[in-house]
């Protein structure tokens, strides 16, 4: 287990510039995820901190070392690649073991540790197949196995599961999140699906072109995203994006929303709660309010009733896109198509008007301009 | 939307459209079953004549086979064919292979370092057996410059002794193909996972390491490849002795295809040289079937 | 593949070592392959006192191109003192024909085998395959025969012919070995699309060829041009192509040696292949990484 | 008009123009002149276009072929008839009695010769003699005296190819020497094997080996040319080569007598004979036809015979021919060919194919040329020889 | 528009019989979703639709038209493949219009045609750049692209979003849906990926080793699935089986489960609905109890005095995922490993006991021994 630091880190590859002065701390033990789209920059520095690429500008410490000139395979970290690369001419066994065989650890103790990880992994069985011979999550697992017995400090993953399908992803995901939980191994994992980001990061790190937008827990980034390009990258369905102004009504700080329902102009108010009294100067201006479908629902009066957030208003439903738990409910507001996740048994058919209340005490607020969180 | 109706099938062109495949495959292999295997079928046939000077075609039996066998300088072409087929195989694989491996390190000028070792397979050795000859031959080539640079006692005189002659047909085959070798190897080196090299970066491998386990074993298809591409040239190989030793000192370089000509065209034996050119296929075949077999059976999984 | 120098802590004395052990060998072998080039060129330039005075690997003390006017202008080959020049075009309209007709052939036989598959491809493939490896010395004297029958003996279509036979079980193998990678779901999607086989072919398949086009007609027109074997047996006179000219030209039985035109010779007639190699070479290599190789 | 393809080998320098000046002579006689020269090995490649010629049903008119293998082709029935030609020109009395064995197949013509070559001749350098004050061997002890005495002196004795039929033109003199006229056809012609493996055959490869240590370092693979140019350069002394050697002196500005001598190989008066020729193929146009009894009858006429063979360095196929432009050389050829042809010393060259055919003399040259590039021993040689021959045919 | 309709239709490759006499009838304008894993002969059977494999034995009919033995380009369908199969030395209109070329419509006809595909699916500005230059998400519109234009009868589509990466495939998906409200063409679209069969159907058909496992509708198919394997198939996470015993208490009827929590064995109770009462005769014999995660939830006791079907127990939580709307929250009951989807508000630290609810309503029961559905 190890500490890192990544401090003001900078690669060029020419005169493009991919990452623009990159900061990150992290505790010993902790579980990074770097989430980003595709070209952001996410696989450059985690081949930086394997060592596998050169350091443009900036340092990176491990355990408190500066490791910026230290050779890869000195600096006791192991990583698991998208495509596994695995050695395909080896078996399944040799592969683990290779790293040990190349620290020169005794034949023995090799397989000894070797059939210790594999059978954590449930590959035992596979010891003497070629990876060709492997389906997809067995490969992921020889791969996963192959870092595991060399028992690094660090454990570095580049999209290990996005070669998967579906059903695989998930259940992986849940194996990689128990294997932390039992070696407490600090680990960087990089991905462009948030839900991975959101189900195993201690710590989450959102990149976009090169520069971290947020670099937060999970919960903070999902519910206090820093800016509107975290709030849209994270949770699925994305955040609704809503125009809205704030207003002050009988008292009470709150947005007002237009809509255009059957050709009619109207506006709708939500209240804020109590605690965003904060935003008073930004009375009279305009905002993007950040609606969450999930708490942007049909309206429950009970609910309502413990929940001094949740304000209630009809819409016409557009289009309905059931998932089984919950059916997904496209409605207007503000000018923009907005998701709310409605059970299925309260749905309507579409074309006919339904109340929903939605939790402003979940909500976000956006400065239009700068997109950052107000 | 317009209803629209579904055609019903028709039966000529539906005919042509099911076998065009057939078809189009048709000329070629018709083409192949005559002049290749039709010649081969005829030649399988004189073979086992008593045709001289023209092909005859009254059945004699093993008669030429016996004789072939009992004849030295075929004996002396398949050894030949032996110690000139491995050597000339191994190390143009192993030195195209180290070719590939030293220009895919990122050197400078690789374009043209990569001509300069490709360029020979352009040249026929009919054009370039002189040069070759000239430069083995130790009054003229290399023997005499290094004398003349004071090294007296230098010798190189391959070419004229009828033990070492078989070789030089290895060095003048070997610049011929290494660096056909060479492209494929190259080409095939770029096609390698670049993740497989990090991986084993962090597992701690040096290069070299990372070459002979983990590259070199992937590129088992192309060893595949090299090898029977070479094997066929060896096989073939006929120019190359022409022009370098015409088949001396004496016969002691002769390849069973050079045999096969002198004894057809030359010697009017043409049931010996049809005899000879089957042993030369049967040896072919033997080496290539089971590749063939195995390419197809790879193939149809892969 | 990944630079090794390009590492952190890969900048060490033994690194700059290695790079330097790298370079030597890499020139070695460079001065390996150059070497007998270098020797043609030479003499080619060289005049007779020249050359019977002096070593064969000493450079010319006046480059002088005479040897090269003569040999494509006026040097005798049998009795008429024409030069290569004539037989140099004979080359070129045999070549040209067979190359591209056997590309064509081969392009086609290797889509069909491939993207339309039918019970038994495998074994036809199998079985042009194997036209590789069939010495042409053994088929000489029965194509002689066949080409009579078909009277088409010492002509220019027959040695076309005769090059595109024997040059079809490459073209096929090149073709089939890369079409193999190109995917089936283009052909579903054409064929949804209502193109026919040949419509597939056309807009399809061979707008994405030009790899192992490229591939495939350096091949072919190595070996074609190359061939000494076909041209002097299947033809006489003034339709022999080049380089039987350059073997009646190079090999006298009687007579003085001008070795400054053989070798001038030598490199007209291996001019046209060698500027193949150098201008398409790096094509070559492009397209045998796209597909002509397995693995 | 009359119109003739000739495939034929003489591709360049002397020959070249020595078939050149018939072909001038052939379209000035209103022939139709269609060149066919494929060079190389001395007729190596020729014999496989020949072949597909004749497979495809295409020959050409006229083919230089010569020895054996005229008969051969006879026997084959691809050769036409040219015997009323024949008769008309009286070629029965200008042509020597062994040209006209070669060229006549069950009684007819069916070839013209158009020269005859002296195999056996040695070519030397008089300075380097005189360097050892040697004089020209006229026996082999005598030779192999000169020939230490030589190497002694830091001379190459023998300039030499290495290349089969090279060894088999000196192994001929050889045999001729040491064996005569008699043991010479008895060996090649009738493949005798109990000749084939005599005492005397011994003695043969013994002088061989013996030969073999009068040669350079790099005599392998060598071309002739390359072995005559050393003579004159007098870095060797001797070469043992046919009369076409002359060409290269000639065209080199040498004088005959002078600047090289001219010698026959020490043997009893015994001559070998190499002679060139025109095989007619069966042809079934009339043009063909013409232009073939065109071409025979101007191969035989005494200009030609003339103009030919004074390029070529040969003598006239035909007897009677004017002496007068002919050098030192070419004259004493010819009046040894006469008085050898009287004594019964005559004989076909083995190693150019006019004593033995294709595979023949292909098995001995395999025999002679490994012999000569080994340290086999005569006697390992001789049973050699013997089981090549009988497996040859 | 077209009807399609599939009977007993079987597939053999050599020995192999791939598909083992499907049966499906769809109406006009139905969308119907293959659902079933890698393997199971999706791909086969959408390829004897579209006239490309053989079928070795039954029919299939469009329109009520016999196509067996009719060409592909003369049934007029259009697919979508998943790997788009772009001509790729074509421009993206030109790959547009291919088929209309091959079908002989006038440049001018075509290029409006065109135009309008490609302004539909808001790629016009793309329309003179080659594949290689487009993201995959272009690729994939462009793909559909050229099915639209030809305005076919039935469109099929082969996995066509498993290439994209998770949040454009969310997006990819709503277009499609989009696209088949607007058209109203039939559809048939191959997937592995249950949230796709359940956003786009109108219809799934769930395949297993070249069988249908169920024909139904979304909804069906996820409540009442009919057997384990279609349960566990559909959903995700995906449905707990739990083994239980049916047992009369106090005449309720219900189930019981074993439990050992801490070492200590003891059994809960949770009564089935009184619409359940049908099986009567399991009592007493082993079932399976199937538990969708999001039945399973905190304790809630305002909606258990809403809702009849609620049972509420008490469970220590062992793992937690958080997937920032909800968390999952992993217990265990009678012995397996079991979901449940919690609001992250209501989540207790792993290690500690929990208030559960569970709503017996919407629980399956299977049959341990045939797996079907009671
Ligand atoms: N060797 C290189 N030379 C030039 N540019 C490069 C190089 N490697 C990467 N890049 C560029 O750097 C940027 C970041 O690449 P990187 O591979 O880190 O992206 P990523 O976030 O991992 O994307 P993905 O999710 O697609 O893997 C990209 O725009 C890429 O084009
Ligand atoms: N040409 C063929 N010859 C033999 N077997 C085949 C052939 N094509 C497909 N199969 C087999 O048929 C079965 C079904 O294949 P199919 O491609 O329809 O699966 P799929 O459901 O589409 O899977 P995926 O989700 O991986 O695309 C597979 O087991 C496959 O191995
Ligand atoms: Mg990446
Ligand atoms: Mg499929």
């Amino acid at each position: 287990m190890a500490s890192l630091s990544i401090q003001n880190v900078k690669k060029s590859y020419g005169a493009i510039e991919v990452l623009k002065g990159i900061d990150l701390d992290l505790e010993d033990g902790e579980f990074l995820v770097l989430l980003g789209p595709s070209g952001c920059g996410k696989s450059t520095l985690l081949n930086m901190i394997a060592g596998l690429d050169t350091i443009t500008d900036g340092e990176i410490l491990i355990d408190q070392n500066v490791v910026n000139d230290v050779h890869p395979k000195d600096r006791d970290i192991a990583m698991v690649f998208q495509s596994y690369a695995l050695y395909p001419n080896m078996s399944v066994a040799r592969n683990i073991g290779f790293g040990l065989e190349m620290r020169k650890v005794t034949k023995e103790e090799r397989e000894k540790r070797v059939e210790e990880a594999a059978r954590m992994l449930q590959i035992d069985h596979l010891s003497d197949r070629k990876p060709a011979q492997l389906s997809g999550g067995q490969r992921q697992r020889v791969a996963m196995g192959r870092a595991l017995v060399r028992d690094p400090e660090i454990f570095l993953f580049d999209e290990p599961l996005s070669n998967l399908d579906a059903k695989l992803r998930v259940e992986m995901r849940t194996e990689i999140k128990k294997l932390h939980q039992r070696l407490g191994t600090t680990m960087v994992y990089v991905t462009h699906d948030q839900i991975e980001a959101m189900t195993l990061a201690s710590r989450i790190a959102i990149l976009r072109a090169g520069e971290v937008q947020q670099f937060a827990s999970p919960q903070e980034v999902y519910e206090k995203p820093a800016n509107m390009y975290v709030a849209g990258f994270v949770g699925s369905p994305p955040m609704n994006f809503v125009p809205a102004a704030v207003v002050s009504e009988d008292g009470k700080l709150g947005v007002s929303i237009e809509r255009t329902a059957n050709g009619n102009r109207s506006s709708v108010f939500l209240a804020l709660p109590d605690d965003r009294q904060d935003i008073g100067d930004w009375v009279g201006r305009d905002v993007v309010l950040g609606i969450r479908p999930e708490t942007l629902t049909h309206r429950s009066d009970a609910e309502i009733s413990l929940n001094k957030g949740l304000q209630a208003f009809d819409c016409q439903v557009e289009v309905l896109e059931p998932t089984g738990a919950d059916t997904l409910t496209y409605i207007e507001l503000g000018g923009r198509e907005v998701i709310a996740r409605v059970n299925p048994y309260n749905t309507t058919a579409p074309g006919e008007t339904m109340a929903f209340m939605v939790d402003m005490g979940k909500a976000s607020l956006f400065d239009p301009k700068t997109e950052l969180r107000i | 939307m317009t209803q629209k109706s579904i055609p019903a099938p028709k039966p000529l062109s539906d005919w042509f459209r099911r076998n065009v495949a057939k078809l189009v495959v048709a000329p070629t292999f018709g083409l192949i079953i005559f002049f290749v295997y039709g010649f081969i079928a005829w030649t399988g046939y004189v073979s086992f004549t008593k045709s001289k000077m023209l092909p005859t075609y009254s059945f004699e039996g093993f008669y030429q086979y016996i004789r072939l066998w009992k004849m030295t300088p075929w004996n002396v072409a398949m050894e030949n064919l032996l110690v000139f087929g491995s050597l000339f195989i191994v190390i143009a694989i192993v030195l195209g292979c180290l070719l590939a491996i030293a220009l895919d390190q990122k050197v400078r000028a690789e374009g043209a370092l990569r001509t300069v070792y490709l360029y020979p397979m352009a040249i026929s050795f009919i054009i370039t057996g002189t040069a070759w000859k000239w430069i083995l031959n130790p009054g003229l080539g290399i023997q005499k410059l290094v004398q003349s640079w004071g090294w007296e006692s230098f010798s190189f005189d391959w070419l004229i002794n009828s033990e070492m002659a078989v070789y030089t047909l290895v060095i003048a085959a070997v610049w011929q193909s290494s660096g056909f070798v060479m492209a494929l190897f190259l080409a095939a080196l770029r096609g390698v996972d670049s993740e497989i090299i990090k991986a084993a970066y962090l597992d701690g491998a040096s290069l070299s390491r990372i070459y002979l386990v983990i590259i070199l074993p992937t590129l088992r298809p192309v060893f595949l490849s090299c090898f029977f591409i070479l094997t066929h040239m060896a096989v073939k190989s006929f120019d190359l002795v022409v022009a370098l030793t015409g088949g001396g000192p004496g016969y002691s370089t002769i390849m069973p295809a050079n045999f096969m000509y002198e004894m057809t065209f030359r010697r009017n034996q043409i049931g010996l040289g049809a005899a000879s050119a089957m042993m030369m296929l049967a040896t072919v075949m033997a080496i290539v079937i089971p590749y063939l077999y195995s390419e197809l059976r790879e193939k149809k999984n892969g | 593949m990944a630079d090794l120098s390009a590492l952190p802590g890969g900048q060490s004395p033994w690194q700059s070592a290695a790079r330097f052990g790298l370079y030597t060998l890499l020139l070695i072998f460079a001065a390996y392959y150059i070497l007998p080039l270098i020797v043609v060129l030479s003499t080619s330039l060289k005049d007779l006192d020249e050359i019977r005075n002096g070593t064969l690997l000493s450079l010319p003390t006046e480059i002088n191109f005479d040897a090269w006017g003569y040999a494509w202008n006026e040097a005798c080959i049998g009795v008429s003192c024409t030069g290569l020049k004539p037989y140099f075009w004979n080359s070129v309209a045999m070549t040209i024909p067979a190359v591209l007709i056997s590309t064509l052939l081969g392009a086609l036989t290797g889509y069909a085998l491939t993207k339309f598959k039918f019970k038994g491809a495998n074994l036809i493939f199998a079985m042009i395959l194997f036209g590789c490896f069939i010495p042409f010395q053994v088929v000489l004297l029965p194509m002689a025969q066949s080409l009579g029958y078909l009277r088409i003996a010492n002509t220019v279509p027959g040695l076309v012919l005769v090059h595109i036979v024997y040059g079809l079980p490459f073209t096929v193998l090149f073709f089939r070995n890369y079409y193999v990678n190109i995917p089936d779901d283009l052909i579903k999607a054409a064929t949804i699309d209502g193109a026919g086989f040949f419509m597939i072919f056309w807009r399809i398949m061979l707008p994405l060829s030009p790899p192992i086009i490229v591939v495939t007609i350096i091949w072919q027109f190595t070996q074609i041009w190359n061939d000494f074997l076909f041209g002097a047996s299947f033809t006489t006179g003034g339709g022999q192509p080049v380089t039987v000219a350059l073997n009646n030209l190079v090999n006298t039985t009687t007579g003085v040696k001008r070795y400054n035109v053989d070798m001038a010779a030598a490199l007209i007639t291996a001019a046209p292949t060698l500027v193949v190699y150098v201008l398409a070479g790096r094509y070559f290599v492009r397209g045998l990484t796209a597909g002509s190789v397995k693995g | 008009e009359p119109t003739a393809e000739v495939l034929h080998y003489w591709t360049s320098g002397s020959e070249a123009k020595a078939v050149k000046a018939l072909k001038e002579d052939f379209e000035a006689n209103g022939g139709k002149w269609v060149d066919a020269p494929v060079a190389g090995g001395g007729g190596d490649a020729q014999a496989a276009v020949l072949r597909s010629r004749v497979l495809s049903g295409n020959p050409p008119a006229a083919v230089q072929i010569k020895g054996l293998s005229i008969q051969e082709w006879a026997e084959a029935d691809a050769l036409g008839d040219l015997t009323k030609l024949g008769e008309e020109e009286g070629w029965d009395n200008v042509l020597p009695p062994l040209l006209q064995d070669i060229v006549k197949h069950d009684g007819k013509y069916v070839a013209v010769p158009v020269n005859i070559h002296r195999v056996d001749w040695i070519w030397a350098n008089p300075e380097s003699l005189a360097k050892v004050g040697g004089e020209p061997p006229r026996t082999w002890e005598e030779f192999n005296v000169l020939a230490d005495k030589l190497q002694a002196a830091g001379i190459t004795p023998l300039a030499h190819g290495g290349q089969p039929w090279q060894d088999g033109t000196v192994f001929e003199t050889v045999v001729l020497g040491m064996g005569g006229a008699e043991f010479f056809n008895k060996a090649f012609v009738e493949k005798d094997p109990a000749t084939l493996k005599s005492d005397t055959m011994k003695k043969v490869f013994d002088q061989m080996r013996k030969m073999r240590g009068y040669v350079d370092a790099d005599f392998s693979g060598r071309d002739w040319n390359l072995a005559t140019s050393m003579v004159m350069r007098g870095e060797a002394a001797m070469q043992i080569m046919g009369d076409w050697a002359k060409g290269e002196f000639l065209a080199a500005g040498k004088v005959p007598g002078k600047d090289f001598l001219c010698v026959p190989t020490p043997s009893k008066g015994g001559y070998i004979l190499n002679s060139d020729s025109f095989a007619m193929f069966n042809v079934t146009s009339d043009d063909d036809k013409a232009g073939q009894q065109l071409l025979a009858r101007l191969i035989l006429g005494e200009k030609f015979q003339e103009t030919f063979n004074l390029y070529k360095g040969s003598i006239p196929a035909r007897m009677g021919v004017s002496t007068e432009k002919f050098d030192e050389c070419a004259v004493k050829s010819m009046v040894d060919l006469q008085s050898a042809s009287e004594s019964g010393a005559l004989v076909g060259s083995m190693a150019h194919e006019i004593a033995a055919a294709g595979a023949v003399r292909g098995a001995i040259l395999d025999v002679v040329t490994e012999h000569f590039n080994s340290d086999m021993t005569s006697d390992v040689a001789v049973e050699r020889l013997a089981e090549a021959v009988e497996l040859a045919e």
